[in-house]
C-alpha cells in the first residue's frame, strides 16, 4: 500500500462494541434457559384445541401451533435443552480430543500410528449411526446427544491440537527439558499444554458453535430428545409443513436458533482473531 | 510425493476395517430384529426365525463378520436384508446420486467462496469484507433445515421457480434435474461458503499484505495485474484443504438435505439402514461414504501438492 | 534540479510511534551510501519509504525524499506507480519473500521487463539473458523460488535490479543470512551492478564491516535518528559517536581470539519503540554520557569532525578497545595426557529418512575444552549437534563420553548422564517456555539438573538481572532471553554445554555480551565447549579448537589458529578470506570423490571427482581431508582491520 | 373437491361428464421399508403399489362392502364351512395367461404353506388350512374351512391384503416380474426412487384404466411428501396422514378425500401388572382424556369418539346404547382415590408415528394429576425381539399401538383381547369376554351377533383393557385440479381404475 489506506486506521474500538452483541444474545438465552418457567407466558406443554394455530397477536404473542400450544413459550423453553447439551459436549470433546491429540503428539511413535488410524475411523463413522446407537442404547435424553456430538468432536479436536503439538515439541525448550530429564507427563503437562493453550480455546469456540448446530441437527433428525421437549430442532421439523398454513410455528424456532449459533459463531471468531493475533 | 501416496494409500484399508468393525458393533448391540423388521408385526414367530436362521443371523459375531468380510472383498456385497436387493446396485445407485448433489453444489460452491474470500481479503478491514464475513459466517451457522426450509417455501410452493423435490422424474434431460438438484445444492453452498470464503480471505491477506506483493508494488505493477498475477493463486490454493473439508461435508454429511429434499442419497440410506439393522447395506455405505471421505482427503492433498511448486517438488512429511 | 536521492529531515511513525526522525543525507549517482544499525532501529522503513511505500500502518510524517528533483511522497499512486516502474528497484531483506513461490523465476523476471514495454517473446528472452549476467545458468529461468539457494534468489533480486535498471537502488541486508563464500560471491555481483548503472545505492546492514568495505559513505542509525554520518573509512577507522564506537568494539573479528582482543559491548537496548526521552536517544547506553546529555537532543553537528555530520555533545571521547596479545598459552586447554577425551564422536552417520546429512563424522573435544564447529548453513551442524545430545538418535556410528559408551538415545541415558550434557539454541524466541516466567524455568531446571537450590544465586552468576526473574519470555528481549536460556543449561554442573549458535540471532552489541557471558562460564565451571557458528570471527574469538563440517563431512579440525590463518583446507580458505569460489553448480555428487570439487580453486581433475580424500595430519593435531599436500594448501591471513579494504 | 365415485369395476363413471383418456398421475409415498412382495408385505406403500397391479377376488370398498372382482360370486354350503366362488371368465394376466382356478388355488396355497412368512397365514389362522383349497372345474374355486366363518368372504377380500391372484410360477420377484391381472403394469421398479406403471392394455374391463400410467415417487419424509404434493410434483399422497393434510386442505392448496374408518390407535394397558391391575386405575386414565380434542388434533376431526371398546361405529354391529365416555376429574380422582392411588405414574412407550398422540396423552393426563413418561422408540425396535416374551409393544406397561382398518369387528377382537390372543398386549383374560367374542364369529343371524357385539362391547368399556379415544378416518389427499375419481380409503387402499384426468 503506497498510502496509509482505511487499514492503517484502528477499528479496535467499534469491533469490541461490535463483539458485543452476540454476547447480550447468548447471555440473553442463558437467562431464558434458566429462568423460562418465570418469563413463559404460559405452559409451553400446555395443549388447548380452540386455539390450534393462532396468528401472532394479544394474547399469543407469537401464535399458537397445531395442538394450540404457545409457541413463544415453546420457543423460550427451547432455549433450555440445547444450552444444557451444548457446553458438556463441547467440554466433553476438547477436553478427550485435547488429551488424545497431546498424547498422540507427544509420544509419536506407532502408537500415534495407531490412535491416528483409529481417529480416522471414528471421523469416517458416520455421526447417524452414533446416534441411532447410543438412542438405542440409553433412550433419548441429553446425555446422548452430549456423547453423540462429544464423541464426534473428538477425533477433529484431537486432529488440530496433535498438530499444534507436533510443532510445540520440536521447539527448543521441549529439547531442553527433554535434555534436563522432565519425565513424559511433566512434558506434556507443563512444557506443551500451556502452549497450545491458543489452538485448545480456539478448538473449544469452534467447537461450541458447531456443538449448538449439531444438538439442533440431531433433533431436527428426530435423534434428539424425548418428544414433547421444545427442542427448536423439532420444532422446525415437525412444523415445517405447516410453513404455509402456520409459517409463525417454523420461523419461531427457526430464528431462534438462527440468533444463537450466529451469535456463538460470532462470538467465536471474535474470540479466534484474539487468539490468533497473540 | 511417491512415498507420500504410499503412506496414505496404504492407511486407506486400515481406516475402513476399523469403520467396518465399528459398524459391524454397532449393529450387534442395536435392538430390531431384521425377520421381524421384513415380514412385518403380523408375521408369525415361526417364520420370523426362519427368515433370521437363512441369513445366518443366529451364528456368532466373529463368524458373521468374517463371513461378511471375505465376501466384500471378493466384490460379493451381499443382498438388503430388508429391501431383499443386491447391495452393490442399491448402494451404487444411490453413490452417483449423492456424488452428482455434492459435485453440483461443490461446482456452484467454488466460485462462490473464492470470489467471496478474495475480494473479503483484498478490501480487508472495510464494511464490504465485513459484510462478507460476517454473512458467510451467520450462514454457515444456521442448520441447513433451516436455510432448506426457506428456500423451499420461497421458491417451490410459493414462486413454484423449482420443483420441491430434488429427485427428478424418470424421463428428465440434464438441465431439469440440475433444476431439481439447485435449490439443496443451494442450501449447501450457503453453509459451506462461509467456511471456505474465510480461509481463502485469510490466504488472500496473508498474500496481499506479504513479500512478493510488496515487491510487486514497488516495482510500480499496476493493482489489477497484481490481482491476477500473483494473488489469485496464491491466495486460492491454500483454500484446496479447506474445499476439501467441505467436499467431505457434502459426501457425508447430507443426511438432512436429502430427508429435506426427499433425494434418495446414501446419507439418507445409511440413516435408514442404520435403523433397519441391515447389515450388508449399512456396511457397504459406510465403506463406500468413507472410501470416498478418504479419497477426497487425498485428492484435496494431492491437488494442494499439484497446485503449489513448493510442496509438489518436496519430501513426504 | 539536483542528480541523485535527497533525504531531506524524513520523519515517519507507526502508529503515534516515532519510527524515523528528521533523517537527513544525499546521494549522487554512481555513488554508495551504507545505512548500519542495530536491529529495529528503522533501516528497513527507511529503505522502503525512499520507495515512496510505507508499511502497514506507518505514516510519513514530514520531510521529503527526491529523486532527481522528482518529489517521490508527492507523486499521485498513478505517477508513484510510473515513477517505480524505471525510478527505483529493491533488493528485499526476505529474499524468499518477495518472490512469488507460484511463478517461475523467469516469469518473475519478466514481468519487470514488461512492465518496462517490452513484448511477451521479447521479455522472456531478455529474462535469461539478465540471469545468466548475474551466473545462473539459462535453466534456472524454469525454477520455481524455492527449487533456489538462498544465493541463487539473491541474485534473481539482483537480475530484477539490472531489469529495471533504475536511477535508485535500495539494497535491504542484500547478504544476511547468506554463507560467506556465497557473500562475497552477491557483494561481488553488487559492486558490478553499481559500475554498471551508475545509480544512487542505498545499502542497508547491520553489518559495519561488509558496510565499511562497499560504500563510499556511511550513516548510523539509531533509534530513527541518523547519529553520524560520513566518508567510509573514516567513520570505520575513528568512529566520532559513542554508539557507532560501542558497534565497532563489540564486533568479533577474525583472527583474533579472546584473549587478544576482548569484546566490549554496549549496555543496555535499544529504547522499545514510542518511548520519548527529552535528551540524546543513546544517552542511556553512552559510557561517555553527562547531564547536559540527558536533557536536550544534540543537534546535528557538521564541524566536530571534519566531512562528517555528528549527533553527538562529546564526539570521539568514547573509550576504544585495543588489541593486546596477552599469554599465548594461558587460556588454551592442554588435555591431560592418558585421560580420555571428555567426548568422542566415531563414524557418526545421521538423516532424514533417506537423504544423509553426515557422513561419517570423526569428533574428540576434551574435558573444559571449547571446539568450534562451522559451517555453511546445511553443512549439518544442528544434526551433529542434536546427534550428540541424544536428540537425534537415528544412524550409525559410536560416541563415548568421558571414556564410557554414551547412548544415541536420550531415553537410554540415564539421568545422571543426560544432565552432564546440556545444551544452548539457536533462536531465542523458542528456547524458552513461552508461557513460564523466568524464575519457574530456572527452578525447574535446578530441581531436574540437581542444581544448587537458589535461583536468585543462579541469576547472579549468569548476571541476570533480579527484576527479570518475574517476567515471561514473550518480555524479554532476545539477548535476555539467551541469557536465561545459558542461565538454565547452568544450574547443574554440566561437563558439556553444546551451543547451537547461541548468537547467531542477535545483535553485535548483544553478541558481544553473551560471549563474554559463555567465557566467564567456562572460565568458572570449567565446562567444555561444543560452540557452533557460521561465523568464524565469532568462532574464532572462542574456540580452542575449531573443526569445518562441509555437506556432513568433517573437512578440517584443529587448533583455532592454524586452522583459521592456514595451511588449511580450500574451503575453510573460501570461508576465511572470502576467496572467490568459483560459482556453485549444483554438481552431481555420485558418493565418490570430493564434495567441494565443484566448488574448489585448487581442484585435481581426475582425482578429486572420483577418489574420496584422505584425511592428513598438515600439522600436529590439525587434520585437513583433501587430497592437496600439506604444503600446498592455501594460507589465509584474515583481514585484522575494519573499513579499510574495499572489494 | 370431493371424488365421490365408486370403485367398482363394472360401476358408473363419476360425475362430470364422462372421464377423459390419456395422463400419468404422479403419486408420492414413502419407500417401503421392505422388498415389494405380495406374500410378505405389510406396509401401506407395497400394498398400494401390488394392488395396482395385481387384484383380489374380491374388493373390499371404502365401506366395507364387498365388491366381486376375479370372482363374479360366492356361496357358503355346511352353514358357512364351505364356500365356493365363480370366477370371472375371460380375464387374463397381463402377459396374456389365462387366469383359471388352479391359478387361484396355486396363490392361496402359496400363503397357506406353513413355510410362506406370509401374514396371511396369521389370518387364515384357525379357520383355513394347508390343502383346504380345491378346483373342481377351470372357473370354480372351493375353500373347505376348519370351522364355520360368517364373514369368509372377507379374508379372500383385499381385507386380506396378502390375497391377491398371482401367476402360477410367481417366485417372490415382484418388482422384476410383478405380473398380475390389475389395471396397471410395472414398467420399472427402484427401491430408492419410486415405481413407473403403465396401463395394462389387457385389462378385463374395457376402457378401464382412464390414465397411461401411474409415477410413484418414494419420499422418505410425510413432509417432503406433502410439500411435493403443495409444489405440484406429485398429484396424490397414496398413504396420506390426516393431521397434516386436513389442515391444509382447509387452505385450499390441495384437496383431501376423507372416509371414516375403523383404522385406531389403541391405549394398551398391561392388565396383569402394577398399576394398571386395578380396573379402577385404567379407568381413572380412561375418563382423563379429552376425547373430543384428541379427535380434533390428532384426528383432525375425520373419524368418530371411541368409547374403549373394539366395535367401531362403522361396523354393522356396533352398539349404540353405550354412553359416550368423557373427561370428568372429578371421577379420576374418586377412582384413583378407590384404587389407593395417590401419585400415578407410568411410562407410554410407542413408536415415532404416535409421538402427537403420545405428547397429547402427556398434557391431557398431566392435567388430571398423572405423570407420564414418554418412551420413543424406532419402529424397529418397537415391534422388535420375541412376541412370545419381550417385544416393547405386546410387553410394555402401556403403550400405543397403531392398527389399519379391518373389515370385521373379529379382526381385532380375537388377536387383541382375547385370551392368549396373539397380539393380546394387554394380556387381559376374561372367560366371559371370551365366550362373547367366540359367539360373535359364529352367529349366523344379524341380531344375534348384534347382541354378542354389545356384550363384548360392555365388557372392554368397563373393564378398560385398551383405551380408545377415537377411530381415525382415512383421508387422500390430491391435486383435485388436475384429476378426479382419487378416493380415501378406510384402509388406505387404492383403486386407481377408475380416476381420470379432469
Ligand atoms: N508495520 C509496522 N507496524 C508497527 N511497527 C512496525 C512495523 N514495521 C516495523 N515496525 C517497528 O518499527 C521499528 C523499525 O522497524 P524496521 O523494520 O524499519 O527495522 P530494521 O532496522 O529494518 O530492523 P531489522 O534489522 O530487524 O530488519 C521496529 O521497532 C519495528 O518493530
Ligand atoms: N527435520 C528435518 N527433516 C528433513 N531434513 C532436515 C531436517 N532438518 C534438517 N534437515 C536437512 O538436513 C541438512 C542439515 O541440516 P542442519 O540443520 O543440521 O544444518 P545446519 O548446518 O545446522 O544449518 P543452519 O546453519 O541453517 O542451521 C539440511 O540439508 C537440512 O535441509
Ligand atoms: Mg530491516
Ligand atoms: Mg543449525
Amino acid at each position: 500500500m503506497s498510502s496509509p489506506g482505511p487499514s492503517a486506521r484502528p477499528r479496535t474500538a467499534a469491533r469490541s462494541r461490535a463483539g458485543l452483541v452476540p454476547v447480550a444474545v447468548i447471555l440473553l438465552w442463558a437467562v431464558v434457559a434458566a429462568l423460562w418457567p418465570h418469563l413463559v407466558p404460559h405452559d409451553p406443554a400446555l395443549q388447548d384445541p380452540t386455539v390450534r394455530f393462532r396468528p401472532p397477536g394479544p394474547g399469543h404473542w407469537l401464535g399458537t401451533d397445531q395442538f394450540g400450544r404457545d409457541v413463544l413459550s415453546r420457543v423460550l423453553a427451547g432455549a433450555r435443552p440445547v444450552l444444557v447439551v451444548a457446553p458438556p459436549a463441547t467440554a466433553l470433546g476438547v477436553l478427550a480430543g485435547t488429551a488424545v491429540g497431546l498424547i498422540s503428539g507427544t509420544v509419536r511413535g506407532w502408537f500415534d500410528d495407531i490412535v491416528m488410524r483409529v481417529l480416522d475411523a471414528v471421523m469416517v463413522f458416520p455421526t447417524v449411526i452414533a446416534a441411532v446407537l447410543f438412542i438405542a442404547l440409553l433412550g433419548r435424553s441429553p446425555l446422548v446427544v452430549v456423547l453423540v456430538v462429544g464423541a464426534a468432536f473428538v477425533p477433529i479436536v484431537a486432529r488440530s491440537v496433535r498438530a499444534a503439538t507436533l510443532v510445540e515439541r520440536e521447539k527448543p525448550y521441549v529439547d531442553a527439558a527433554r535434555l534436563r530429564g522432565e519425565p513424559l507427563p511433566s512434558l506434556m503437562v507443563r512444557e506443551i499444554l500451556p502452549n497450545i493453550r491458543a489452538t485448545v480455546l480456539v478448538e473449544a469456540t469452534t467447537r461450541l458453535g458447531d456443538a449448538v448446530f449439531a444438538a439442533a441437527t440431531l433433533s431436527f433428525l428426530g435423534l434428539g430428545q424425548p418428544p414433547g421437549s421444545p427442542e427448536w430442532g423439532a420444532a422446525v421439523s415437525d412444523n415445517r409443513v405447516w410453513l404455509q398454513v402456520a409459517p409463525w410455528t417454523v420461523l419461531a424456532p427457526a430464528l431462534a436458533i438462527g440468533s444463537l449459533v450466529v451469535a456463538v459463531a460470532l462470538l467465536s471468531d471474535a474470540l479466534r482473531h484474539r487468539l490468533e493475533a497473540r | 510425493m511417491r512415498t507420500f501416496l504410499l503412506r496414505r494409500l496404504a492407511a486407506v484399508p486400515l481406516t475402513l476395517a476399523g469403520v467396518s468393525i465399528l459398524v459391524f458393533l454397532a449393529t450387534d448391540v442395536l435392538p430390531g430384529d431384521v425377520g421381524r423388521t421384513v415380514l412385518g408385526r403380523e408375521a408369525s414367530a415361526e417364520a420370523v426365525a426362519l427368515y433370521n436362521r437363512q441369513l445366518g443371523l443366529d451364528d456368532p459375531l466373529w463368524l458373521r463378520y468374517g463371513r461378511w468380510l471375505g465376501h466384500f472383498l471378493t466384490g460379493d456385497w451381499g443382498t438388503s436384508y430388508t429391501l431383499r436387493e443386491p447391495v452393490a446396485a442399491l448402494v451404487g445407485g444411490r453413490l452417483v446420486a449423492s456424488l452428482t448433489l455434492a459435485l453440483f453444489a461443490f461446482v456452484l460452491l467454488v466460485p462462490v467462496a473464492l470470489g467471496a474470500g478474495l475480494v473479503a481479503g483484498a478490501r480487508h478491514d472495510t464494511w464490504l469484507d465485513r459484510t462478507i464475513s460476517a454473512t458467510g459466517l451467520a450462514l454457515g451457522a444456521t442448520p441447513e433445515f433451516v436455510t432448506g426450509v426457506v428456500l423451499l417455501v420461497v421458491f417451490s410452493v410459493q414462486l413454484r421457480w423449482f420443483p420441491v423435490s430434488a429427485q427428478a422424474g424418470p424421463g428428465d434431460g440434464p438441465l431439469a434435474v440440475l433444476g431439481h438438484l439447485f435449490l439443496p445444492a443451494l442450501s449447501l453452498v450457503l453453509l459451506c461458503t462461509g467456511y471456505v470464503a474465510r480461509h481463502v480471505r485469510a490466504s488472500t491477506i496473508a498474500v496481499v499484505d506479504g513479500g512478493y506483493v510488496r515487491a510487486a508494488r514497488l516495482r510500480g505493477t499496476p493493482p489489477a495485474r497484481i490481482l491476477y498475477r500473483h494473488v489469485l493463486r496464491n491466495a486460492t490454493v491454500p483454500a484446496t484443504s479447506a474445499l476439501g473439508v467441505q467436499l467431505q461435508f457434502l459426501l457425508g454429511g447430507l443426511v438432512v438435505v436429502e430427508l429435506l429434499f426427499n433425494y434418495p442419497g446414501l446419507g439418507a440410506l445409511l440413516l435408514q439402514s442404520a435403523v433397519d439393522r441391515d447389515v450388508p447395506t449399512l456396511q457397504a455405505a459406510a465403506m463406500v461414504l468413507g472410501l470416498a471421505y478418504l479419497t477426497v482427503t487425498l485428492l484435496a492433498d494431492i491437488a494442494y501438492r499439484l497446485l503449489d511448486p513448493r510442496v509438489r517438488l518436496a519430501v513426504a512429511r | 534540479m539536483t542528480a541523485g536521492l535527497r533525504v531531506e529531515a524524513l520523519s515517519a511513525a507507526y502508529g503515534p510511534a516515532t519510527v524515523l526522525h528528521e533523517v537527513s543525507f544525499a546521494v549522487t549517482p554512481g555513488e554508495t551510501f551504507g545505512v548500519v544499525g542495530e536491529s529495529g532501529c528503522g533501516k528497513t522503513t527507511l529503505g522502503y519509504l525512499l520507495g515512496g511505500h510505507l508499511q502497514p500502518g506507518g505514516r510519513h510524517t514530514g520531510g521529503r525524499v527526491t529523486v532527481d528533483g522528482t518529489d517521490i511522497l508527492a507523486l499521485d499512486p498513478a505517477g508513484l506507480r510510473r515513477w517505480r516502474r524505471t525510478g527505483v528497484a529493491f533488493v528485499h531483506q526476505d529474499a524468499a519473500g518477495a518472490l512469488d513461490p507460484t511463478m517461475r523465476v523467469g516469469t518473475q523476471l519478466a514481468e519487470v521487463l514488461r512492465l518496462r514495454g517490452l513484448g511477451r517473446g521479447a521479455a522472456a528472452a531478455e529474462a535469461t539473458e539478465l540471469l545468466r549476467r548475474v551466473r545462473l545458468p539459462g535453466e534456472a529461468a524454469r525454477r520455481y523460488p524455492h527449487q533456489l539457494s538462498g544465493g541463487q534468489r539473491q541474485r534473481v533480486m539482483i537480475a530484477g535490479v539490472l531489469a529495471a535498471r533504475p536511477r535508485l537502488i535500495v539494497l535491504d541486508e542484500p547478504t544476511t543470512g547468506l554463507d560467506a563464500a556465497v557473500r562475497a560471491d552477491v557483494l561481488d555481483l553488487l559492486a558490478r551492478l553499481r559500475a554498471e548503472l551508475a545509480a544512487a545505492v542505498v545499502l542497508i546492514s547491520h553489518d559495519l564491516d561488509l558496510v565499511g568495505r562497499h560504500c563510499d559513505r556511511v550513516g548510523v542509525l539509531y533509534a530513527g535518528r541518523l547519529v553520524e554520518s560520513g566518508p567510509a573509512a573514516g567513520i570505520l577507522g575513528d568512529p566520532a559517536h559513542p554508539y557507532t564506537a560501542g558497534l565497532l568494539d563489540s564486533a568479533p573479528r577474525l583472527g583474533m581470539p579472546r584473549r587478544v582482543r576482548r569484546l566490549a559491548p554496549i549496555a543496555g537496548r535499544l529504547p522499545v519503540l514510542g518511548a520519548t526521552s527529552p535528551g540524546c536517544v543513546f544517552a542511556a547506553r553512552c559510557p561517555v554520557a553527562e547531564a547536559a546529555c540527558t536533557t536536550a537532543e544534540p543537534a546535528l553537528d557538521e564541524r566536530a569532525v571534519p566531512g562528517r555530520v555528528v549527533r553527538c555533545l562529546r564526539p570521539g571521547t568514547a573509550p576504544r578497545i585495543t588489541a593486546e596479545v596477552t599469554s599465548q598459552t594461558a587460556a588454551t586447554v592442554r588435555p591431560e595426557p592418558g585421560q580420555p577425551p571428555l567426548l568422542e564422536v566415531r563414524g557418526l552417520v545421521r538423516g532424514y529418512g533417506d537423504t544423509a546429512v553426515l557422513d561419517h563424522v570423526d569428533l574428540t573435544i576434551g574435558a573444559g575444552e571449547v571446539v568450534g564447529l562451522v559451517g555453511e548453513s546445511g553443512s549439518g551442524k544442528t544434526t551433529l549437534a542434536r546427534a550428540i545430545a541424544g536428540l537425534h538418535a537415528e544412524g550409525t556410528g559410536q560416541l563415548r563420553f568421558a571414556g564410557a559408551a554414551l547412548p544415541a538415545g536420550l531415553r537410554r541415558r540415564s539421568p545422571a548422564l543426560r544432565r552432564r550434557i546440556q545444551m544452548v539454541f539457536q533462536d531465542p524466541d523458542t528456547t524458552l517456555n513461552p508461557s513460564q516466567p523466568v524464575w519457574r524455568i530456572l527452578k525447574r531446571a535446578l530441581r531436574t539438573l540437581r542444581g544448587k537450590p537458589g535461583v536468585a544465586a543462579l541469576a547472579a552468576r549468569t548476571r541476570l538481572d533480579e527484576e527479570l526473574l518475574r517476567r515471561r519470555p514473550g518480555q524479554l528481549s532476545g539477548g535476555q532471553k539467551q541469557r536465561v536460556a545459558i542461565a538454565r543449561s547452568f544450574a547443574g554442573a554440566p561437563e558439556l554445554v553444546i551451543c547451537d549458535e547461541p548468537v547467531s540471532a542477535l545483535d553485535v552489541s548483544v553478541q558481544a555480551a553473551m560471549l563474554e557471558l559463555l567465557a566467564e562460564q567456562r572460565e568458572r565451571t570449567g565446562t567444555a565447549y561444543l560452540f557452533i557458528s557460521h561465523d568464524l570471527a565469532v568462532v574464532g574469538y572462542l574456540a580452542d579448537r575449531v573443526a569445518v563440517l562441509y555437506r556432513g563431512v568433517l573437512v578440517e579440525q584443529g587448533p583455532a589458529g592454524p586452522v583459521l590463518a592456514g595451511p588449511h583446507h580450500p574451503y575453510t580458505a573460501t570461508l576465511v578470506g572470502a576467496a572467490p569460489s568459483e560459482p556453485s553448480q549444483p554438481a552431481l555428487v555420485n558418493g565418490a570423490g570430493c564434495l567441494f570439487f565443484h566448488a574448489c580453486a585448487r581442484r585435481i581433475a581426475g582425482l578429486c571427482d572420483v577418489t574420496a580424500p584422505p584425511l592428513a595430519e598438515a600439522e600436529p593435531g590439525h587434520f585437513v581431508r583433501c587430497h592437496l599436500d600439506p604444503a600446498a594448501l592455501p594460507r589465509t591471513e584474515p583481514t585484522t582491520s575494519i573499513g579499510g579494504v574495499r572489494a | 373437491g370431493v371424488g365421490e365415485g365408486a370403485a367398482g369395476g363394472t360401476e358408473g363413471s363419476p360425475p362430470g361428464g364422462p372421464p377423459k383418456r390419456g395422463g400419468t398421475l404422479r403419486a408420492g409415498s414413502p419407500p417401503p421399508p421392505t422388498a415389494v412382495d405380495p406374500v410378505t408385505m405389510y406396509d401401506g406403500t407395497a400394498i398400494a403399489i401390488v394392488q395396482l397391479i395385481a387384484e383380489y377376488l374380491i374388493w373390499l370398498d371404502k365401506d366395507f362392502k364387498l365388491v366381486p372382482r376375479l370372482a363374479e360370486s360366492w356361496e357358503s354350503a355346511d352353514g358357512g364351512k364351505r364356500w365356493t366362488f365363480k370366477l370371472r371368465p375371460g380375464v387374463t394376466f397381463s402377459d396374456g395367461t389365462p387366469v383359471d382356478a388352479e391359478t387361484v388355488k396355486a396363490s392361496f396355497d402359496r400363503l397357506l404353506d406353513p413355510g410362506s412368512k406370509s401374514a396371511a397365514l396369521s389370518a387364515f389362522a384357525t379357520v383355513l388350512k394347508a390343502g383346504g383349497v380345491a378346483a373342481p372345474a377351470p372357473g370354480v374355486v372351493e375353500f373347505a374351512l376348519e370351522r364355520p366363518f360368517s364373514d369368509f368372504p372377507y379374508l379372500v377380500s383385499a381385507g386380506n391384503y396378502n390375497a391377491v391372484i398371482l401367476k402360477r410360477d410367481y417366485a417372490g420377484d415382484f418388482t422384476k416380474a410383478g405380473i398380475g391381472t390389475g389395471p396397471f403394469v410395472l414398467k420399472s421398479y427402484n427401491a430408492s426412487t419410486g415405481a413407473t406403471l403403465v396401463r395394462n392394455e389387457r385389462y378385463w374391463d374395457p376402457g378401464r384404466p382412464y390414465l397411461d400410467g401411474v409415477e410413484i415417487k418414494f419420499y422418505a419424509d410425510d413432509q417432503a411428501d406433502l410439500l411435493a404434493l403443495q409444489g405440484g410434483d406429485i398429484d396424490v399422497q397414496l398413504l396420506s396422514r390426516p393431521a397434516l393434510a386436513q389442515p391444509l386442505a382447509a387452505t385450499g392448496a390441495i384437496d383431501v378425500d376423507t372416509v371414516k374408518g375403523t383404522g385406531v390407535t389403541v391405549l394398551t394397558l398391561r392388565t396383569d401388572l402394577a398399576p394398571f391391575d386395578r380396573k379402577e386405575v385404567r379407568q381413572a386414565v380412561a375418563y382423563a382424556l379429552g376425547r373430543p380434542a384428541i379427535l380434533q388434533s390428532i384426528g383432525s376431526n375425520v373419524g368418530d369418539l371411541g368409547n374403549d371398546h373394539l366395535l367401531a361405529p362403522l361396523f354393522p354391529a356396533a352398539p349404540t346404547d353405550l354412553p359416550q365416555r368423557a373427561l370428568d376429574k372429578a371421577k379420576v380422582a374418586e377412582l384413583l382415590k378407590r384404587a389407593g392411588v395417590t401419585d400415578l405414574r407410568f411410562t407410554l412407550t410407542f413408536e415415532a408415528p404416535d409421538k402427537d398422540y403420545a405428547v397429547t396423552i402427556q398434557n391431557q393426563l398431566k392435567q388430571a394429576g398423572i405423570t407420564v413418561e414418554l418412551d420413543q422408540r424406532s419402529s424397529k425396535d418397537f415391534y422388535g425381539g420375541d412376541q412370545a416374551k419381550d417385544t416393547p409393544w405386546l410387553f410394555t406397561q402401556a403403550n400405543l399401538v397403531g392398527w389399519a382398518g379391518r373389515a370385521v369387528p373379529s379382526q381385532l377382537i380375537i388377536p387383541m383381547v382375547k385370551s392368549g390372543g396373539t397380539w393380546n398386549g394387554s394380556k387381559y383374560a376374561n372367560p366371559a369376554l371370551d365366550a362373547a367374542a367366540d359367539a360373535y364369529d359364529t352367529a349366523t343371524t344379524d341380531a344375534a351377533r348384534k347382541a354378542a357385539a354389545a356384550t363384548v362391547a360392555k365388557i372392554l368399556h368397563e373393564d378398560v383393557p385398551l383405551i380408545i379415544a377415537y377411530w381415525s378416518g382415512a383421508v387422500r389427499a390430491f391435486q383435485g385440479k388436475k384429476f378426479r375419481g382419487v378416493q380415501a380409503h378406510p384402509a388406505q387402499y387404492v383403486d386407481f381404475g377408475s380416476v381420470s384426468k379432469v
